[in-house]
């Protein structure tokens, strides 16, 4: 059920997004100071080519990351394999990809607002 | 017997792999009394139907393991005073496996894997060659000597959760045995090995919960056997992709 | 009746997993044609039963070094006391030395290494060399393990949990159709028809109240092979291991072994006022050979007239119990578990029923009398003589297994059909085998009990004639017993009480033989004491046992032994050679 | 018949299983909220005023350190399974634990 490369694939994604989710809550713990609001938010991250990487990185990172570990737990719970299996892991990969790829623009994209 | 000895309550699984229940049998506890002895002295005295198996009495054939108060465990070499609790003892047939009969279980899945995973030894020469000279204290070496003394006796692969959940994985054994045939260098194909527990139920599975390595009743380590695969397939990993 | 015997036909049967039976299957399948079909057929798991897995010590093996076949060969002779076949013996001694480099290189075993690479080799009692190679004192694991792995990992077919039960020989009798077994997991009858069947179901003196095999060994081989009427030899050769644990009546872990090794580092064998006592029958003391230290422990027993103390106490805590507790830590842990200190404390040892010695009659190529049928490791007689040299039991059982492995192999290319079996005969061994389904249901095990308290005190450690033949009787009235105890019949799948009843019939079988044999040899060899005639009696004259049934009787006869090799006072090794390469102990 | 598997690493499995779980589905939610800032972004004003009641407050708590907890851990597993090293896991993952409280700790103290 976990093969070598999805094992590959899940801790590979893993080690990237450690540094980055620490950064992440690193400016959350900044941020949050005096409370939060779009405003703040989008000023900071609107326009940033910085950003924009580092939240699309992430994105991409975690929609793998999550859809093999969902995966795993959806396997030894329900026991479900092959086809559905691998459609499942897609499934939730690539709808994640897509919720996040929503929440980077919006919160990155200058054009936009 | 002894005589004038206290019970044991003592509730024992009957039944196949389709249905079965605890049924309770009272047993006059003794001295020096195995797990073993208890469900010896059921079958012999008590109900001459039940079914179990044992083979050497000493903890070297791993064939009689149980679940004892739910936690798999070597009954010929478990005293009864160590898991009695007010008296009263659980037994059952052993956990991940499928029932024949009572407390019998049929070993075959735990044994294909052990094969699945590459664990048996080919050869790289033949009986007309010397025994080659090997430091018994080389690093390798020590680590291939470090699961060689497993008696097969599948009380880690009751143990494991992902077992449970997951048909298909392997099995903290096997791929201990995959581990130490990896670091023999007597082995003729250790690229097949790593190819053996890379697959869909291979290595990449555990999730390092290490019950394997608590409930080992030999004190071996699978749990870190089978990172060491982990770290040798990843690293044949970026070999490949290079 | 015989209706319900499933049929199944293959060409190489191999009954037993042990070390022969194993390197039977695996010879067997570079020997055979291609194409042949083998099956291997074992009454528990496929390498977890038997004995060869409980092997501690290690295996004899002459690797040079001074050592060499000539040596271990006259040590072997030696130990048996002039009694051992010779060109058996020899055969051993020569290709143990081929068949631990397949265990090393082909099957992949470990033994354990002096630091400069190179095997490491210890004496047993009784060696005039350091020979015994092992691994720790688990070296019948390292064989078994890594031998089941090679059968399970080809196209052997294997027949798990089944139990044979007789062999069936042809209409005419002149060879071995096939054999019956029971599929114990259902309780239905299987008959398998083979141009060539292995027994290796490796003896086992288990009607001994005190004894070390593993459970699932009483005899069926040389039982099923009395009844065939086939000749056995030596079948008063009983060895009993000095020091087996005691821990109750009740208890499985009685009679298994505390190991050898306990007395070679200095351990102290003391009786029920504390004293020292293996001086009184030996100079050597503790460190004496086994036949002598457990005939010591016995006199000692007797002597006691304590009913609650029943055996003698080993002691290590002089050595200094962390000291102990480091170099004995499998035997440490397993006396802790059940319930004893021999680190720091006392613990009760009798001697118990090792290992046998007697067997059915072969010859160097394991065939036996009845075409078709071979015979290897502990079920053989001849190799050992009167006594088995520690290391030289799973020598024998896999040098002999390969080598049966490769006569069956070579011998049905010349065997086109599988042979049809005399029909009255499995019908006969079918009812032998239900017959406590026909009788009132009742405790078993009291009987084995019985059996076992009968042979120990009778026909055990020490014997006369009054003894055995009054252990005979006894083991007759238990057999008597037997038939009238039934077991139920409304479930016989994995019914072990069955399968008790059908031990206790090989046993009592066997039993009997012992005693019988044991009356026919008058004088005192190796294992066989008789306080009668303790004499060794003339070496020159030497003769060996050989027992037959026919019609339903056993008769003893006594065979010269045939000196082709080396006769008494002789030796082979070339002159000027020390008598022991041994360094004093 | 489940065995009593009472002991550290299992524990440290169920932690970062339980916490990869909770992630996962959070993770959805957390995208849905953001991408309000691009068409309303006063509907994401409004979340952010709910999310300052102590009840809400709590659960992000909680989510912090579930991705602490699962970070940490994920970093040990790793540890373990690529550094030759491995012997003191036990000490590892309640370290891991630790290291992870610290960092929501000090999130949670920023909030209030
Ligand atoms: C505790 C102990 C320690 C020992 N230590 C040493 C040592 O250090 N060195 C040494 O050289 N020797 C030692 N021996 C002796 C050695 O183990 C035996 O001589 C040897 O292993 C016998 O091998 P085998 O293959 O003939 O029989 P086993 O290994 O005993 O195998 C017999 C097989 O036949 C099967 N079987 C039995 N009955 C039936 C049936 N009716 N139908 C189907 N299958 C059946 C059994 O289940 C088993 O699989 C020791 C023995 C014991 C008990
Ligand atoms: C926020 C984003 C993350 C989500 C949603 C997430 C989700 C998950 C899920 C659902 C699993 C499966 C758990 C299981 O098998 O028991 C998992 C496993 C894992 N995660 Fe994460 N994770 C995230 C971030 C991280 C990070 C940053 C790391 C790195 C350190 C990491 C390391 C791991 C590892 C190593 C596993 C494998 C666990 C195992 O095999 O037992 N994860 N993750
Ligand atoms: S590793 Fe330990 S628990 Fe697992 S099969 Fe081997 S001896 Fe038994
Ligand atoms: S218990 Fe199972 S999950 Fe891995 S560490 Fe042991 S095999
Ligand atoms: S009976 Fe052999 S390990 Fe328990």
């Amino acid at each position: 059920m976990l093969d070598l490369r999805l094992y590959m694939l899940q801790r590979l994604t893993a080690l990237i997004m450690a540094p980055l989710t620490l950064g992440h809550i690193a400016v959350m713990i900044y941020a949050v100071q005096g409370g939060l609001s779009a405003e703040e938010i989008l000023g900071r991250t609107q326009g940033s080519v910085f950003w924009f990487l580092f939240y699309g990185v992430f994105v991409l990172a975690v929609a793998i990351h999550a859809a093999i570990g969902l995966r795993v737990i959806i396997h030894e719970i329900f026991g479900l394999r092959a086809r559905i299996l691998e459609g499942i892991t897609w499934g939730i990969g690539i709808l994640l990809l897509i919720m996040g790829m929503q929440a980077l623009f919006a919160v990155t994209w200058t054009g936009a607002a | 017997m002894d005589g004038h000895a206290e019970l044991l309550q003592v509730s024992v699984w009957r039944g196949t792999a389709q249905s079965g229940y605890f049924q309770e049998f009272e047993v006059p506890g003794l001295e020096n009394q195995t797990v073993l002895d208890v469900v010896s002295w059921i079958q012999h005295y008590a109900d001459a139907t039940l079914s179990y198996r044992f083979a050497c009495r000493v903890g070297m054939c791993g064939s009689c393991a149980m679940m004892v108060n739910g936690q798999p465990r070597w009954t010929c070499r478990t005293h009864v005073n160590k898991v009695l609790k007010d008296r009263k003892v659980e037994i059952a047939p052993l956990r991940n496996l499928p029932v024949i009969k009572d407390l019998a279980a049929d070993m075959d899945p735990f044994f294909d894997k052990w094969v699945a995973a590459g664990g048996a030894h080919v050869p790289s020469s033949t009986r007309d060659d010397p025994i080659a000279p090997i430091d018994p204290i080389d690093a390798t070496r020590v680590e291939a000597s470090a699961g060689i003394e497993c008696i097969n006796c599948s009380i880690c692969y009751a143990a494991c959760d992902t077992v449970a959940g997951n048909a298909d994985y392997l099995g903290p054994a096997a791929l201990q045995r995959a581990w130490t045939l990896l670091n023999d260098e007597k082995h003729g194909n250790r690229a097949g090995i790593l190819a053996a527990v890379s697959g869909s139920g291979g290595c990449h599975n555990c999730h390092s919960m290490g019950s394997c390595t608590v409930y080992c009743p030999n004190d071996l380590d699978p749990m870190s056997a089978i990172a060491g695969l982990k770290r040798e397939t990843t690293k044949s990993f970026f070999r490949r992709s290079r | 009746m015989a209706q319900d015997i499933e049929r199944h036909d293959t060409d190489i049967l191999i009954l037993g997993t042990g070390g022969a039976g194993l390197f039977a299957a695996l010879h067997a399948q570079q020997a055979a044609p291609e194409g042949s079909k083998i099956t291997i057929a074992v009454k528990g798991l496929i390498g977890k039963c038997g004995c060869t897995r409980m092997v501690q010590g290690g295996y004899n093996v002459a690797l040079g070094g001074g050592d060499t076949v000539e040596r271990h060969f006259m040590d072997t002779i030696e130990g048996g006391k002039w009694l051992p076949n010779q060109d058996m013996a020899w055969r051993l001694c020569e290709q143990a030395v081929v068949r631990i480099r397949e265990l090393e290189n082909e099957i992949g075993c470990f033994f354990d290494r002096n630091p400069d690479g190179t095997l490491h080799q210890k004496a047993f009692a009784g060696q005039t060399a350091d020979r015994t190679v092992h691994k720790g004192d688990l070296t019948g694991i390292e064989i078994i393990n890594r031998l089941m792995e090679q059968v399970l990992s080809r196209p052997v077919e294997k027949l798990q949990e089944h139990r044979a039960v007789g062999l069936i020989p042809t209409k005419d009798g002149s060879a071995l159709a096939g054999v019956l077994m029971i599929d114990m997991h259902t309780g239905g009858f299987r008959f398998v028809r083979a141009k060539t069947v292995l027994m290796a179901t490796g003896g086992g003196p288990s009607m001994y109240k005190y004894h070390t095999p593993s459970g699932d060994k009483t005899m069926d081989g040389l039982a099923m092979a009395l009844r065939a009427g086939l000749p056995l030899r030596d079948m008063e050769m009983v060895q009993f291991h000095p020091t087996g644990l005691l821990a109750g009546e009740h208890s499985r872990m009685t009679g298994t072994v505390l190991e050898e090794g306990l007395r070679g580092a200095g351990g102290q064998l003391l009786n029920g006022a504390g004293q020292r006592f293996m001086f009184d029958y030996d100079a050597k003391g503790e460190r004496a050979t086994r036949d002598v230290v457990s005939r010591g422990i016995y006199a000692e027993m007797r002597k006691s007239n304590d009913p609650k103390q029943v055996g003698m106490f080993i002691s290590m805590a002089h050595l200094g119990p962390d000291n102990v507790r480091a170099k004995f830590k499998g035997m440490v842990k397993r006396c802790e578990d059940s319930g004893f200190d021999l680190a720091g404390g006392l613990v009760e040892v009798v001697p118990t029923a090792h290992y046998f010695m007697g067997g059915v009659v072969v010859d160097v190529d394991t065939r036996t009398a009845l075409e078709g049928l071979y015979v290897a490791g502990e079920d053989a007689g001849g190799a050992h003589g009167s006594n088995r040299l520690g290391g030289n039991g799973v020598a024998n059982s896999t040098v002999y297994g390969g080598i049966a492995g490769d006569v069956m192999g070579r011998d049905i290319r010349t065997m086109p059909a599988l042979r049809d079996p005399d029909e009255d005969v499995l019908a006969a061994e079918y009812a032998r085998a239900r017959h406590p389904l026909t009788q009132p249901p009742d405790l078993v095990q009291p009987l084995r009990n019985r059996l076992q308290e009968a042979m120990w005190e009778d026909v055990g450690v020490m014997r006369d004639a009054a003894g055995m033949t009054r252990g005979l009787d006894r083991v007759q009235a238990i057999r008597a017993d037997l038939l009238n105890v039934g077991v139920a019949a409304d479930n016989l799948a994995f019914n072990l009480t069955w399968h008790d009843w059908l031990n206790m019939a090989s046993l009592c079988e066997v039993s009997e033989v012992i005693a019988k044999a044991g009356l026919a040899r008058e004088n005192s060899r190796g294992a066989h004491y008789r306080e009668d005639f303790p004499a060794p009696g003339d070496l020159t004259a030497s003769y060996y046992t050989v027992a037959q049934q026919i019609e339903g009787r056993v008769s003893v006869t006594r065979q010269d032994v045939d000196f082709n090799i080396v006769r008494p006072g002789d030796t082979i090794l070339p002159e000027g050679e020390p008598e022991t390469l041994v360094a004093a102990q | 018949m489940k065995p009593a598997r009472a002991h550290p690493l299992w524990f440290a499995f169920v932690l970062h299983r339980v916490s990869g779980l909770a992630l996962a589905l959070f993770l959805p939610v957390h995208f849905w909220v953001l991408s309000y800032a691009l068409t309303q972004p006063e509907k994401l004003n409004r979340f952010l005023n709910f999310a300052d009641q102590p009840f809400v407050k709590l659960a992000e708590f909680g989510l912090v350190f579930f991705l602490a907890v699962h970070i940490f851990g994920g970093l040990r597993l790793m540890a373990m399974e690529w550094l030759p090293w491995s012997a003191p896991q036990k000490t590892l993952a309640a370290g891991a634990v630790s290291i992870a409280f610290l960092i929501s700790g000090t999130f949670f103290l920023q909030v209030v």
